[in-house]
């Protein structure tokens, strides 16, 4: 503790709290700190009271719970917070429908193969949400070095797209039939959107669709 | 490309490269092998031959405006001949760059044709213009770089909403999304020739993941539990293939303990 | 406003921002009252000052970026904080960076640009991960033969870097004029016309791509 100063303890673990997404064990707040400068528990249980008391009058407070200590919005907010996710649900990212998509199609899969196939790596948080809707599920693991595990769809996913079974999902060839439509629409919108947005300089084309913006800026 | 960062050092560098038994070596050795691994990271620390051109150029405190187009010209063709000497697979682009050096310097010196203004232009000019408008770039690179990031110097803060009690609406996905998004990805891979995505007929991959099921269920299933005669022969043959495949892949096996006794399929790892 | 106290809407505000989970704007912070007791823009803004100054010397702090406002942790602490994830963030080479910062300060730019710019072809790879990220995107086609495709940045891009707009990133150092200098030096060669042959490269093109962009990118 020879260079952290206890105002210093204070804001890391107020902030430690706020970022981590979780509940923080009073060892785990320690192991932030090198070992030669790992503050007492008690250090760190003072910090904690001292949150404790700066946030008495804000519309968060610092709670103790079973798990350890997180950051709680105050319960009688609960009538304007709920609000916040009435509006609208949140959109799944391109990248996210395509991990679904290849699960749906190339069932049973790995998740290395997932990643083959789109040439990137794939988000375990991807994965991990698909599983907690549980529209995707282990289904068994490759006998091959790593013993990866292989998904597959579930009820629960023929469910929400209203399929009876998964040979009810579009062939390729009707895939292609949907670019096809796809790309139309893009050029009608280009010639809207060449009238209106670009009088001047029309070499280049904004061939655009809310949609698409939409996906592109909502998050996962 | 690598992830290499490190500066690139040359063997020509006045600095001492290494201290042998007290005596500074500041060259490295004429008959030193260089692994032709070595040579290519160091290659790869330069991003192409503007950013090696750059490298020499700052290297000797030369205002890049009054370049000396035949000594920078020497010093390049001495780099792309050290990787010739390794073997290395000589990218295009550094050659090319020297062509454009060696017409630069001849362009010098001859006399200088007068253009249609009646101005002289200076052979470097283009070349300079390059240079100037490629490090603006790696400075704004660099720039870009030291800017506080998400994930690596700044963190979003999302705390609990533990004690309320709401729905949170889980986002809803249409049938058309999905298909846009699998689209996209054939898109690209189409473009990657390597990897082809073929798709199935449905009914093979669905097979496959309801025996998968079964047999997350019952450590072992007959064979035969699994044909539902009902579906006829297209189902029969369906049903057989999915096992096949799965087969194939690793992930399930035959086995039958007695001659002529049932077959059972066993998932060949079971956990979870 | 009848029923919220200036105290309450601090409160709101500060437990909303902190449990949304994205970026809010101020609208969308005005939705969380009843119609009748709606606080005007205004309120809001005087609400998030507030709550501004008073996480002044804490470990958080309330910034506005490209899609809205959100708490962050200062920038400071993120050696302690790193700690909390195992994961660590990914260090980008000079060759994916210089790709980025061609496509935000030129866009809208081609691939072809990027490659003659920076003198090597450029890798798939980078463009992979850059849309995979979503921090470009393909903002149109540039009507010459092979239809090439148009790309710039998004707003994750401006909210990944913690800015409001692009005309927040550091300005590009300026290009120097050859024939100028020569000009300089030779006086004695008395030059009938300094109307120069270095293209009058307009060095800064950024502020009307950017209002381009803003306009695209603001419809959702």
């Amino acid at each position: 503790m020879n260079n952290v100063t206890p105002e210093l303890l204070v804001q890391i673990c107020e902030a430690a709290l706020m970022v981590a997404g979780r509940t923080l064990t009073i060892a785990v707040l320690q192991k932030l700190f090198d070992e030669t400068d790992q503050p007492e528990a008690q250090q760190i249980r003072a910090a904690l009271s001292t949150i404790q008391e700066k946030y008495q009058d804000s519309g968060i407070e610092l709670r103790e719970v079973a798990s350890g200590f997180q950051f709680q919005a105050k319960v009688a907010l609960s009538p304007w917070l709920s609000r916040l996710w009435e509006e609208r649900a949140p959109r799944y990212s391109r990248s996210f429908l395509e991990t679904l998509a290849l699960i749906a199609y190339r069932q049973p899969i790995t998740r290395a193969e997932i990643e083959e196939i789109r040439g990137v790596s794939a988000s375990s948080h991807h994965f991990k949400t698909l599983m907690e809707r549980e529209w995707i599920r282990i289904i068994g693991y490759r006998d091959v070095p790593g013993k990866p595990a292989l998904y597959g769809t579930t009820k629960n996913f023929l469910d929400h797209f209203n399929l009876k079974s998964l040979d009810q999902l579009p062939t390729l060839s009707e895939l292609k039939d949907l670019a096809c439509q796809e790309a139309k629409l893009q050029v009608q919108l280009e010639l809207t959107s060449q009238e209106t947005e670009m009088p001047a300089e029309n070499t280049e084309t904004i061939t655009e669709s809310t949609q698409e913006l939409e996906a592109a800026t909502s998050n996962d | 490309m690598n992830d290499t960062t490190q500066t690139p050092e040359s063997p020509e560098n006045p600095t001492p490269i290494a201290m042998v038994r007290g005596l500074a070596f500041t060259a490295l050795p004429k008959d030193l092998y260089i692994p032709p691994d070595a040579m290519e990271v160091f290659l790869e620390a330069f991003e192409g031959p503007l950013d090696l051109l750059l490298y020499l150029i700052r290297k000797q405190n030369i205002d890049i405006l009054n370049i000396p187009i035949a000594e920078v010209t020497r010093q390049y063709m001495d780099y792309v001949e050290l990787m010739k000497t390794v073997s290395l697979e000589l990218a295009a682009e550094y050659l090319v760059m020297a062509a454009i050096l060696a017409e630069i310097k001849s362009r010098m010196l001859l006399p200088r044709p007068e253009n249609i203004e009646g101005t002289e232009e200076d052979p470097r000019a283009e070349l300079i213009r390059r240079l100037q408008e490629y490090e603006r770039f790696k400075k704004a690179a660099d720039e870009l770089d030291q800017m506080p990031r998400h994930g690596r110097d700044t963190f979003a803060a999302t705390i609990s909403t533990n004690d309320m009690v709401f729905e949170k609406p889980q986002p809803s996905v249409s049938l058309q999304e999905l298909m846009l998004a699998l689209s996209d990805v054939l898109r690209r891979t189409e473009l990657n020739a390597s990897h082809q995505i073929q798709l199935e007929p449905m009914n093979i991959r669905e097979r496959m993941t309801n025996i998968l099921s079964a047999l997350q269920q019952q450590e072992f299933v007959t064979f035969s539990s699994l044909f539902t005669p009902e579906e006829g022969r297209l189902g029969v043959v369906v049903t057989f293939l999915a096992m096949l495949e799965l087969l194939k892949d690793h992930v399930i096996e035959f086995v039958q303990s007695v001659a002529f006794g049932p077959i059972h399929l066993k998932a060949v790892i079971t956990t979870g």
